[in-house]
């Protein structure tokens, strides 16, 4: 749908041309003169203390120039961020380097050897010597709130960091008046991000200021704590975010080598760089996920949805990063899905392990809930021997409930859930399909159809632990020569704004998208802003862009109709030109109308020079994108193996400003959510070695691992921002895990398998399917 | 990483305690161990290489003997650290006789962390496989000589 | 221990003093400072270092600077010619077959080698043929689209898109 | 991640590298393709003081018949033989198997000669090698040895290959008539290490029975295996359903996998059981010139 001239428009990305020849520079490509790098030594034990560090080797070794420990650290570094602050939270301080003489997880952070060269620097860290004693370690959550489990963080007292409970109605009586209650154990594996451009940091101390390069979506929280980190006052701090190698929430955190890296710069007066290996990135940057989920729905015989009890239990890790309690508490808050559940309860407890933190990522917590309920609406469909599809039918949330409230306090925006399952059941032709399947599992063939239908939240903006609140920054600034510069607070990584930022100005104000540019990740260029995450982009940081053209807009027709001596009311305009109505030869061009305005001699009075505005957009409410993703698998009995026969995605992610880049956002979307149901795990033996620890062992998709995808949408505009959008970088992840497990499992279902762990790898299937008669 | 099984060596159980409990055996018939020093007690220093193939590392820790009841059980502790990360393995070794032949059963355990763990998975079972297999052949060729 | 090489790139002969342990792709980047091989692993694994070495696709961080001594190496940066994109990278651009754009000139580059041998190759041979390259953002499903569209440029004006870049 | 220090050197004979081996003994490894060894030597899991570069040495990146073997060069890399007419038209097991190993840079470089003395149990080659009864040419100081494969791998890693020998070529014995192999392999994302892999040859006689059978299993052992119970099993009788089936049972019943990531030892047990069956067929199919 073709919304204007530019918006809605299939328009190439204007970010491209520097990254098809190898010209965009990522942190790693940066290198300045006298440049020291660093290697980090880190924990191989899962828990234990540290006896003592002994550094004089490494420190001895050729390069070596400074080697640090966390008595440095504590000498020169404040702490770190550790997430909203959640009611009667319990969270540990985090530094830089372990200071307190415990690590951990495998991986936490004990001494920096600083060297001339990265070949030294890793050279010499083989040469630190750290005395372990180990200690008992606790790996699964819910062992971790067994009485008597070791304890992570002795002055808490306890592994539990937060209990929340949501919920609404009765919950109790629905369950005691139901005909059927299906229930299930749901464990969401721990994913590890994997951004194809790890972290990275650089930093430089100069003149009395502090720029750090890191490979970051926050840019501006970066900035803001590295302060309290660093002790410098926040206005020597300069943060620039450079090309970002992709992020998915791994970027959404402020790490300790973002304040161990500039600290070294400080202190020793020459850049540093510190480069993360891929290794590293498994074991020291976040995971996703881990949750368990003990799920309740209660129903009558006719399918009718009477009550959802919900307990999940997150797996932490070891600390809490800067968003890890708001993951979990948003599967509490969405776990009713697009169901009109009368009466729900969820307890979400978050415990801590000994393992890597967990934090946001592509969906943080959405994907949990749709998961899970989308699990629990077929079970509920297999148990009443009802089609899958009529019971999502039976409980949808009607067009005409919106805004609709859920018993666990989420407002839901807008939404026609059935009419995007219409849209897909008739793409997949879904008679056909169940025809074929009928026909195959006559020949033994196995083939499997599933159905997710989600609901997610998005526009979600910086809660208590960053910044500010929901809200993102935008300048409009014409120049003298009509050109457009907007600068955003947002920071992409991969998403796109360069180009559909370009296109709402050139929506709103006429120039051509060539004119305008799109600056971004630099906290000097750029006024304080939030950042890019939970699917924010357009609806909040888009929104603040509108907005800012708008006011922009509004003051050169002011201009203009000073300039011709008409009424603002009365002038028109293409973009182009400003004309008065009635008289076509009364007109100005926009070029001169931005003259105009820095020349500044000829303003309406009272009227301040200039054609730039800044606008802080703060949405009204949060939107919920929402669709429905059907997936068809064969299924081999005898080897285990999955492959896919088609998948089919609807999503409504509100007015859509391009299509080329919203599809782009959806393929990568659903590729990363099939393969948390069928490829990527992280796995831990019972000490806490983390056994997938390179690519060779955790399972990311290639290109020959994944089918192509056939994308629909419907168009249901927000009513919360002026673009209408709902943002869309995560519908396909939440989408796409239920609806591919949903589809193994109905292949199975001839077998009587119910319910199967993810990842659904081969050897998953086989276990399943043995001992059982019919697959042999 | 668990291991279990049983190996038949021709000798009576008397001769297979003996063999055991001698360092200078104990040295030649665990793979890997080049250096073993008495610190007391059934506590040795060792100083072990692990060498499968191309992949070699070097662990400086301890060997010791427990839970002895002679000629019936003991349990052999191997602790090491090196650059890929520390081992720490235990194998718990019960004699039986049977037609003059002591057949050992053990079970074994091994904890390795850092590097190998999480790159050499794969192929860690196999190699403590071989490498009990390799102990026990050393005995048999003990008792040979 | 010092080798002397001589490495030709993007048809510029390099010569260098390097040890014997430096990878290729750390020669490229750090001493040539040709920074569009990126890397994205330590295990042979996601083919962001991809690069044709005597004409083939290889990972440049599994093998060695001195190996390349004598060779010839075509980076990302060789692909345009006179400032004319070449039609992987066109496709790219035109298809939206990247986003962070981290894995693109590896990806890039096994879709160039992939093309020499196979001209017209069918879906399955170019999700084939980039198997060995890692992404995270596109789901492959425009990678595959963008190599398409240079497919049947490159078919379209074979020999003259050569000598006009050359 | 950078290797630790050592000493390059490359040679331009395969005397003089042997030489080199000779003088260095133990402390020294061969470079060919390098995609199993350098990234062992970048996580400094390996750390050889010489590494001998044989990719200079002309004349040892053959893949031609002659004298009733098809020759395979030290230096004849993955892809050579995935893209050869000669090895898709006349070495079906083979041209499979070159489709699966890693991915399609690494077949670029690796080498089947490298892949074979490095002898990991994972390795797609050892078990195609192993079917089709090839030769290990071993060059040292004194003359060639041509080592059969069933004694060429001794454990995990491990060869009988000398520490002053390297390969020099790889003898696969040509197709009799009436021959077909296959070669099949279940991973859990294309390019990764079998879960379980095998590769079957046949030659049928006139009557259809099984004149010669050869079976080849990966990763289901310390080293790659061959399946000698099945293999029993199936000669000298007509491969129908029946016969197939019992060689399948003999192979899962003979390997010996242990518990994994990839799946628990039973289940590589069944894997073998189903892949033998379904490879045996197609090997039958293609020596009764099928494709």
């Amino acid at each position: 749908m073709v919304i204007s001239h530019a918006l809605g428009a299939r328009i190439k990305r204007r970010e491209d041309p520097r990254l098809i020849t190898g010209r965009a520079i990522y942190v790693d490509d940066l290198n300045f003169a006298g440049m020291v790098h660093v290697a980090i030594v880190r924990s191989p034990h899962a828990h234990a203390t540290i006896r003592s560090i002994d550094t004089t080797a490494a420190r001895r070794a050729p390069g070596v120039v400074a080697v640090w420990t966390g008595e440095d650290v504590k000498a020169r570094c404040g702490p770190l961020p550790v997430g909203p602050r959640i009611k009667e939270m319990k969270a540990p301080k985090r530094f830089p380097l372990v200071i307190d003489g415990v690590v951990r997880h495998v991986g936490d952070p004990v001494a920096a050897v600083v060297a001339t060269t990265m070949d030294a620097a890793r050279d010499a860290s083989d040469l630190v010597e750290v005395d372990y004693e180990p200690l008992p370690s606790v790996q699964d959550p819910e062992a971790a709130l067994e009485p008597g489990a070791p304890i992570l963080h002795q002055d808490l007292g306890t592994n539990v960091c937060f209990r929340m409970t949501y919920g609404g109605g009765n919950v109790e009586e629905a369950f005691a008046g139901a005909d059927v209650v299906v229930k299930t154990r749901i464990v969401q594996q721990r994913l590890i991000p994997a951004a194809m451009e790890t972290r990275g940091v650089v930093a430089q101390y100069k003149g009395g200021e502090l720029t750090v390069w890191t490979s970051t979506q926050i840019p501006h929280v970066v900035k803001t704590t590295l302060a309290e980190t660093v002790r410098l006052p926040e206005h020597e701090i300069h943060v620039i975010a450079p090309e970002v190698g992709g992020g998915f929430g791994s970027k959404l955190d402020v790490y300790g080598e973002e304040g161990l890296v500039a600290a070294l710069a400080l202190a020793l007066g020459r850049p540093v760089k510190w480069i993360e290996s891929r290794r590293e990135n498994f074991i020291a940057t976040i995971h996703g996920r881990g949750q368990i989920d003990y799920v309740e729905l209660a129903a009558h015989h006719d399918g009718t949805v009477a009550g959802l009890r919900v307990r999940a239990i997150a797996d932490l890790g070891a600390y809490s990063q800067l968003l890890t309690p708001g993951v979990p508490t948003n599967t509490g808050l969405m776990c009713c899905g697009c169901y009109r559940i009368p009466n729900a309860h969820a307890e979400v407890i978050g415990v801590f392990t000994n393992r890597t933190p967990t934090d946001a990522y592509r969906g943080a917590g959405r994907p949990e809930a749709t998961f899970l309920i989308e699990r629990a609406m077929d079970l509920l469909a297999a148990e009443l021997k009802m089609d899958p599809v009529e019971v999502r039918r039976k409980n949808f949330i009607p067009p005409a409930a919106f805004p609709y409230k859920t018993p666990t306090g989420a407002v839901y925006d807008s939404g026609n859930y059935e009419r995007a399952l219409d849209k897909a059941l008739e793409r997949a032709d879904y008679r056909a399909l169940r025809d074929e399947q009928a026909k195959l599992r006559k020949q033994g063939r196995y083939l499997g159809i599933g159905i997710a239908t989600y609901v997610e939240i998005t526009g979600l903006g910086a809660v208590a632990g960053l910044s500010g609140g929901n809200w993102e920054s935008a300048t409009v600034r014409v120049e003298p020569t009509g050109k457009v510069t907007v600068l955003t607070g947002t920071s992409p990584h991969g998403q796109g704004e360069e180009t559909t930022f370009a296109q709402i100005v050139s929506d709103r104000l006429g120039v051509p998208v060539e004119d305008v540019v799109v600056l971004h990740g630099d906290t000097r260029a750029v006024p304080h802003g939030v950042g890019t995450f939970g699917s924010r982009t357009t609806p909040v940081g888009g929104s603040a862009v509108y907005v800012a053209a708008e006011k922009v807009k509004d003051k050169a027709v002011q201009i203009a109709a000073h300039l011709l001596e008409a009424a603002p009311a009365d002038i028109s305009t293409d973009g182009a030109r400003f004309t008065v109505r009635g008289s076509p030869e009364r007109s100005v061009e926009f070029k001169d109308v931005a003259r105009m305005a820095y020349k500044a001699y000829k303003l309406p009075a009272g009227m301040e020079p200039g054609l730039d505005v800044t606008h802080f957009f703060v949405p009204k409410e949060r939107v919920f994108p929402f669709g429905t993703h059907l997936c068809v698998v064969e299924v081999d009995p005898d080897t285990g193996e999955v492959t896919f026969r088609r998948y089919i995605a609807v999503d409504d992610c509100g007015n859509i400003l391009n299509p080329l880049l919203v599809a782009g956002q959806i393929h990568g979307g659903i590729v990363q959510g099939l393969a948390q149901a069928i490829y990527e795990g992280v796995t831990y033996d019972d000490e806490g070695q983390l056994l997938t620890g390179t690519f060779a062992e955790y399972v990311v998709p290639q290109a020959t691992d994944v089918p192509a995808f056939e994308l629909d949408h419907t168009v249901t505009p927000s009513p919360h921002n002026p673009l209408g959008a709902k943002g869309v970088g995560e519908a396909g992840t939440i989408g796409a895990t239920p609806a591919v497990v949903n589809a193994i499992l109905d292949a199975l279902a001839p077998f009587g398998v119910k319910d199967l762990q993810m990842p659904i790898t081969p050897r998953r299937v086989w276990e399943a399917l043995e001992g059982n008669s019919a697959s042999r | 990483m668990k291991v279990e099984g049983t190996y038949t060596l021709p000798a009576s159980r008397q001769k297979v305690w003996e063999l055991l409990n001698d360092p200078k055996v104990l040295a030649k018939a665990t793979p890997g161990i080049k250096q073993l020093d008495p610190l007391g007690g059934d506590t040795y220093k060792a100083t072990i290489e692990v060498g499968v193939g191309p992949v070699k590392g070097t662990y400086a820790g301890q060997v010791s003997i427990a839970d002895k009841v002679p000629l019936e059980r003991m349990t052999l502790k191997v602790e090491g650290g090196g650059k890929p990360g520390t081992i720490r393995a235990t194998g718990e070794l019960r004699l039986e006789e049977q037609d003059g032949k002591t057949i050992v059963a053990y079970t074994g355990d091994a904890h390795i962390t850092g590097l190998i763990a999480s790159v050499g998975h794969r192929l860690i079972g196999g190699v403590t496989k071989q490498m009990v297999g390799e102990f026990f052949k050393a005995l048999e060729n003990e008792l040979k000589s | 221990m010092g080798h002397r090489i001589s490495v030709t790139i993007n048809g510029t002969v390099h010569e260098a003093e390097v040890e014997s342990r430096l990878l290729l792709v750390h020669f490229l980047r750090e001493v040539l400072g040709l920074t569009g091989t990126h890397i994205g692993c330590d295990t042979t694994n996601c083919g962001a270092c991809t690069v044709l070495l005597q004409g083939r696709a290889v990972k440049s961080c599994t093998v060695l600077a001195v190996q390349a001594d004598g060779r010839e190496v075509m980076t990302v940066e060789g692909l345009a010619r006179n400032g004319q994109l070449h039609p992987v990278q066109e496709g790219f651009f035109e298809k939206h077959g990247l986003q962070c754009g981290f894995c693109t000139p590896g990806m890039m580059m096994s879709a160039y080698a992939l093309l020499q041998q196979n001209p017209n190759p069918s879906e399955g041979e170019i999700r084939w043929g980039i198997s060995g390259n890692l992404c995270r953002c596109t789901g492959y499903v425009n990678i595959v689209e963008a190599v398409k569209y240079a497919a049947e440029k490159m078919r379209a004006t074979p020999a003259a898109a050569e000598l006009e870049r050359s | 991640m950078i290797p630790d220090r050592f000493e390059y050197v490359a040679p331009s004979s395969v005397a003089e590298a042997v030489g080199l081996l000779q003088r260095y003994g133990a402390e020294a490894k061969v470079l060919a393709g390098g995609h199993s060894l350098i990234p062992l030597m970048k996580l400094r899991l390996a750390s050889p003081r010489y590494l001998v570069d044989i990719n200079r040495i002309r004349g040892l990146a053959q893949l031609q018949e002659d004298d009733g073997t098809l020759g395979v060069g030290a230096l004849t890399r993955h892809a050579d033989l995935e893209t050869s007419e000669l090895i898709r038209s006349r070495y079906p097991l083979l041209a499979d198997a070159a489709r699966v190993i890693a991915d399609p840079l690494v077949r670029n470089m690796g080498t089947l000669a490298g892949s074979l003395a490095h002898a990991d149990p994972a390795g797609d080659w050892g078990a195609a090698m192993l079917a089709v009864r090839a030769q290990v040419v071993a060059t040292g100081p004194r003359r060639d040895r041509t080592i059969p494969i069933d004694e060429f791998f001794v454990d995990t890693f491990t060869t009988t290959l000398g520490p002053d020998e390297i390969v020099s070529e790889i003898r696969v014995p040509k197709p009799s008539p009436r021959s077909g192999g296959a070669y099949l392999k279940v991973e859990r994302k294309v390019g990764d290490f079998a879960i379980a892999a095998v590769g079957t040859y046949v030659v049928l006689d006139e009557k259809g029975a099984c004149r010669q059978v050869g079976i080849g299993l990966c990763n289901v052992g310390a080293t790659s295996l061959r399946a000698k119970r099945a293999e029993e099993t199936l000669r000298g009788r007509v491969p129908d359903e029946k016969a197939i089936a019992d060689a399948a049972r003999a192979a899962s019943e003979e390997c010996d996998p242990a518990s994994d990531l990839r799946g628990p030892a039973e289940y590589k047990r069944d894997l073998v059981r189903v892949l033998i069956g379904r490879a045996l067929r197609r090997a039958v199919q293609r020596a009764k010139g099928g494709a």
